[in-house]
């Protein structure tokens, strides 16, 4: 048992972070350390710049342009991702269907997708949830019947992130309407300028459109856009979700967070003191990061163990970390209101461009605090709520 | 002791309660948003005629003589409807202070200019590094023949772009946060020297912030004796803290109704999910929090009457500090309990959560009054 | 709407506080001010003055020995009753077996036992809990077995409090055993002394001996103690579980306790400076106080409410006052800790008379505040659990 | 980063926790609580054999070279089983302090006392308003040709009765509360003018009130140089604390696996109360207070090494806090969890609530930590 870094893990962290600060364009991390969302175009930049370093899919194998890293080598790249902080590669390529085409997709999806999905040159988006069903994913409706060489799609996906900018979709849709809930599911790519698509943005509660309802009205879909076998869509997507461990907890991006609320509690003054000097809120402060040091810890402890777990099956564990990193992100976002104090209020919409078309009321920083904190109720609920983890947790771990 | 209303109390509940359940439900309201000025004029004549804007002033003053426990009733049904009418700037604010800070030939020019809905008040008095002190005016009043001239900034004042009128709080005398050396000055919102610029809030109420360079205010127009505003501004605050918490209270148990509603029908894994005993449990939680905040509402609403400063000043301070608490976990549970679709737009359980977050972050939120609390020995002697 | 105490009501606070300042024994104020319990002999003693006062039952009805008061009055007779601090009466007699007898019982059990309980000349206990049954009050299984004019009693009781005072015992049997759950329960006053009776303490986590087991084997119970009709004790239980309202919340005792801390915090010194001035601690300490303003509030509610109740019917309500209730008085037993600091540690038993045998490790005073933590945690199990609470808010409130 | 165990860890481990399995379950403990100083001798001596009692000293002063990994194994598993001979008053503080105070000669004469199993030690360092500042030590140690006289009063000392040895903590200059000027002083604990007077705590370990009248200490037994002391205190207080970290681990562990145990087989309305939604989900919650408990232990114990006593200090405040949390929750829960047998005397888990409620006080109970972690910038720099 040795709980430090090896010298060889310290001097791959510090080669990171060196080509982080000299590569990163530092417009797009200036928006990050304000809290706006980093747009398409800055996704692309970014995600280029590293897919020529060989980073934009660490963690795939290699001969589809994984890096080779050890888990705790990934774990270093995430956290320093975080801290820089730099935006983190769209998920819903690198981390969802890139490993379900490597590991169950024929040779020519293999060849077509992923290394688009490396240089960003597909915008993935995803198309499992569905209105009405929630947490109960394999209540889904969308169903697909083969008409010769072409599936017809008919239904309707909701919470597709981002999905505005969507090339292509991966979806779940019903095969089999006869067969039960989780079998007659088949998972299927579609590309989302097919005719008979719709997709209509659905405005959050902080104001902003990030999430989108997708409309499938008699979409007719290549076969050859199937991925792996018909009616086994299931376990590819318990595959898919159960890949999304090591960076569910953001522990990274929260300690940035904290970062900046002190830098920021430094500045701003009630009458002429700083409120960093408010004991109650330095001592919640301290509350957050003691809980996150220990988070870190658990991460760290689920990624070592990593090599001793069997590829692919979710380690139980994984749920502390989405239950405790939520906790944390949340509780950050409502600390932030409180360094914001009364300039919580003023509403002001984040446009396309990141900028604001009026000046300011009281401090520019303070302007996205409200609806972060609005916003990131979401990170309870989506991806399994915390009820749903603690279900599991109970049944996969305790026995009840 | 006695906590039934009596029957002008259960006719002004009633009567409130139509007028939010007939016009003010979550569709219409969308429109009246889209108002000139962010509200429905329309509705504020309803106001005026229903007599909600007369209520608290006095009878000898051309109002209905209504307390704390009549504002109360009134903020607790506009918190259900979510109104975003400037009730509170004009007639829990700016009334507030013309009733304990005005005379009575200046009652007798204003009161019925709100009391008739023809006028909107508001009332501009934080600055930018106020935070929460209400003796942080930096804003210079400075003596002119018979009259004063306003110089300085004011910021996050509530329906500052739509009022007629406003009552600035700026300084005599004394440094920035001295309790004494502050005046009260009414201005036509529309003098030469006053500029304003308006936004929307994360609650879709509106506030400018207002700068003023040179405003003449004529001797008629000076509320009190300058200098010695502080204790009338901190009346009204205390007031405003309790109307506020009503307003809560509304939002708060309607957000939950709201929830529990949705528990009763919304389906998941084939049953509805009001039937799984953690989701039950923590719309009990929920439940003991908002009736925990009507309880500490009726306190505030009795202690706002409360002449000692100190003992007043206690009593808003443990009410905020419960309906901080309160709001909290009730608006974010409501969230958490409708799943996805409770981080909509369209849904109204996260316009309450965005509101009586706003409400918890105003004049302190609930630690900021934990703290201030603490500082005045709590509630028990020890 | 009128939220403060009518002159009338006032008047009568200041005559209860007046006669508890002028009668309640010093050394009895002393023991409940250092957290200690009332010995049988306190209680005793106490109980007779305030009888000779005429206020030994004051909710009881007029012509039973009640004072006749509004239901204001007898809350603010309890909550002086606490702020005293002076013992409260024994609840079995005057909250419990007593309101069954003179509400069900006939005039013969009136006129046998009801002074008896005023004066406490008779200890009851109470005889409800079964070991296994729990919060699952119904599932109780010791029988009484019709013999002539005698029941034959068998089986077994447990939680029995202060049971090793008791002269007399109230008890669920069950007399049909081929009833339903709820059905063929009676209830039976047995008196302690009867042969076949065994009284078993249970030693509790705090070291005391509060509660008891009782066995009861081949007991000859005369069938002129059974109060009521045979099989429709359940009716007379819900009576009594529903009576106790307005006292479950111990708003008042809770008061008395932070009075008490805030006391001994100005006293207790770290180092030079006293604890008091720890601006966490107070803010701990006003955090508590809030919540039991509120819930003093919540309590005025439900007590003002009262007159429009149909009479003997539970207030639903009354279940937050016993969650949010037994919460804050945990949560002081908690804070009384951090008063104590690190002389929480030293455990002293609690012997009969309530003196030591050996000088305290540190201060006296902080003697019973780890074991009163302890053994607090029962208020949130005894009574029906805050689970069981919560349930019965779900249903009978929200209708979940 | 390797969070197994190596080969000679994993048998310490197994060994342990073998011991603590046959040797020491609730009912055998009942009988070793009943010796002579409260614990069996005979526990003590098979703690000698397995070399635990030599653990943590260097290989050159007779030991096994063992580090805060080994001691987290061995407190581990002394926290399941409630252990409560004095390992830690013995080996843990007093061996610390020959550790990183005693010079070689007085490392070669101690260590292999405690090593064998011969000696008790304790550690007579807190006065009575020391609370949990470690520089609070007025009792004085005056120099008396080679030697010192020591005069003053130690309170709450552990295992203090039985020891045969004390280290005690004397001020040879300055005020009550300076950081210099104190020293240690090894002591027989039957020296003329040392008295005594032991008692139970609420978890059945002993302490001891000890003063000092003219008490005298040979040369040979003052430790390091007098007046420096502290920063040997603090190093032995920082290991120390991890040391009980993960005591409490352990006993939370086993708390919480007993719990999960009687909501398996515990029937109420016709049911196994472990199938209640509520019950379940609060016993996750359980589960994730121990993980994070045992993640902040690990950290704490790869911090009990670190030379910079500042970064020290953070990681053991850290530690303090999420300890004090864990332990509250899931000591109150295991409780509540089993309901009225919960609070019986004859149920293990109100032993493992009370041990490691007395845990969380040692040391300054979760609270205090926050506000001295905080005072020190917290954990994350701006």
């Amino acid at each position: 048992m040795d709980l430090s870094f090896t010298p060889e893990e310290n001097a791959f962290r510090d080669e990171v972070r060196t080509f982080f600060k000299e590569n990163l364009p530092q417009d797009i991390r200036d928006k990050l350390v304000s809290g706006l969302h980093p747009s398409k175009d800055d996704l692309v930049r970014w995600t280029r710049i590293l897919n020529k370093k060989g980073w934009a899919v660490p963690h795939w194998p290699v001969q589809y342009g994984g890096a080779g890293w050890t888990p705790v080598q990934q774990y270093i790249f995430l956290e320093e991702q975080m801290l820089a902080p730099s935006p983190q590669m769209l998920a819903f390529g690198t981390s969802m269907v890139g490993p379900v085409i490597y590991t169950f997709g024929n040779e020519e999806q293999k060849k077509k997708y992923l290394p688009a999905i490396a240089n960003l040159d597909t915008w993935w988006s995803q198309g499992f949830s569905e209105p009405g069903a929630g947490s109960d994913l394999a209540g889904l409706k969308t169903t697909a019947r083969k008409d010769g060489d072409f599936y017809i799609v008919n239904g309707q996906k909701t919470w597709t992130t981002l999905g505005q900018h969507g090339d292509m979709i991966f979806t779940l849709v019903r095969t089999d309407p006869a067969a039960k809930k989780q079998q007659g599911i088949s998972f299927l790519l579609i590309d989302m300028k097919t005719s008979g698509i719709t997709v209509r943005p659905i405005q959050t509660i902080d104001g902003g459109f990030e999430v989108n309802e997708v409309f499938f009205d008699d979409v007719r879909v290549p076969a050859e856009n199937l991925v792996g076998e018909e009616n086994k869509g299931w376990d590819y997507a318990k595959f898919l979700l159960g890949n999304e461990r090591v960076g569910i907890a953001r522990v990274g991006a929260s300690k940035e967070r904290i970062r900046r609320l002190k830098q920021l509690a430094a500045e701003e003054r009630d009458g002429d003191t700083p409120l960093i000097e408010n004991p109650r809120f330095r001592e919640k402060l301290a509350a957050i990061e003691v809980e996150l040091k220990a988070l870190e810890m658990t991460q760290l402890r689920v990624v070592a163990a990593e090599r001793n777990r069997e590829k692919g099956k979710p380690d139980p564990a994984s749920s502390i970390l989405k239950i405790k990193g939520s906790e944390i992100q949340q509780a950050i976002t409502e600390l932030a209101l409180e360094v914001a104090g009364p300039y919580v209020a003023p509403f002001r919409a984040e446009s396309e461009d990141h900028g604001w078309n009026e000046p300011p009321a009281g401090p520019e920083w303070a302007s996205p605090f409200a609806p972060t904190y609005f916003n990131y109720r979401k990170v309870s609920i989506y991806g399994g709520s915390n009820e749903i983890q603690k279900n599991i947790i109970a049944k996969a771990i305790l026995g009840l | 002791m006695d906590f039934d209303l009596n029957e002008e109390q259960r006719m002004l509940k009633d009567s409130v309660d139509r007028l939010i359940a007939d016009k003010y439900d979550f569709e219409q309201r969308k429109a009246y948003l889209k108002g000139e000025n962010g509200y429905s004029t329309d509705i504020w004549s309803q106001f005026a005629e229903l007599g909600l804007l007369a209520l608290p002033f006095a009878e000898a003053d051309g109002g209905f003589g209504g307390g704390p426990v009549e504002t109360m009733i009134v903020m607790e049904s506009f918190g259900r409807g979510l109104v975003v009418e400037p009730y509170f700037a004009t007639v829990v604010l700016s009334g507030g202070l013309l009733r304990h800070a005005a005379s009575a030939a200046q009652r007798a020019t204003f009161v019925p200019m709100i009391a008739g809905g023809e006028k909107i008040f508001a009332f501009a008095h934080g600055e930018r590094l106020a935070r929460y002190n209400l003796a942080h005016v930096e804003t210079k009043a400075t003596k002119d023949g018979d009259g004063y001239v306003l110089n300085g900034e004011k910021s996050l004042v509530l329906n500052g772009d739509s009022a007629d009128f406003l009552i600035v709080s700026a300084r005599v005398s004394g440094a920035t946060r001295d309790r004494s050396g502050i005046g009260l000055f009414l201005i036509d919102a529309k003098a030469p020297g006053v500029t304003r610029r308006g936004y929307s809030n994360q609650d879709a109420t509106r506030s400018a912030e207002v700068s003023f360079a040179d405003v003449k205010v004529e001797a008629a127009h000076v509320l009190g004796q300058p200098g010695d505003a502080i204790d009338a501004i901190e009346r009204v605050t205390d007031e405003a803290i309790a109307a506020l918490c009503a307003e809560a209270v509304g939002g708060m148990a309607e957000s939950h109704r709201q929830t529990v509603e949705y528990l009763k029908t919304r389906k998941q894994f084939g049953v509805t999910i009001g039937s799984f005993q953690a989701l039950q449990h923590r719309a009990v939680e929920m439940f003991v929090m908002v009736e925990q905040a009507r309880s500490i509402t009726m306190y505030a609403t009795m202690m706002a009457a409360e002449i000692d400063a100190r003992e007043r000043a206690r009593a808003m301070s443990a009410a905020k500090v419960q309906i901080g608490k309160s709001v909290r976990f009730v608006g974010q549970q409501s969230v958490q309990l409708h799943g996805g679709v409770g981080v909509t737009y369209e849904l109204a359980v996260g316009h309450y959560f965005k509101r009586n977050t706003m409400i918890d972050m105003m004049y302190g939120d609930g630690d900021h009054h934990l703290t201030r609390l603490s500082n005045m020995g709590g509630l028990i002697a020890a």
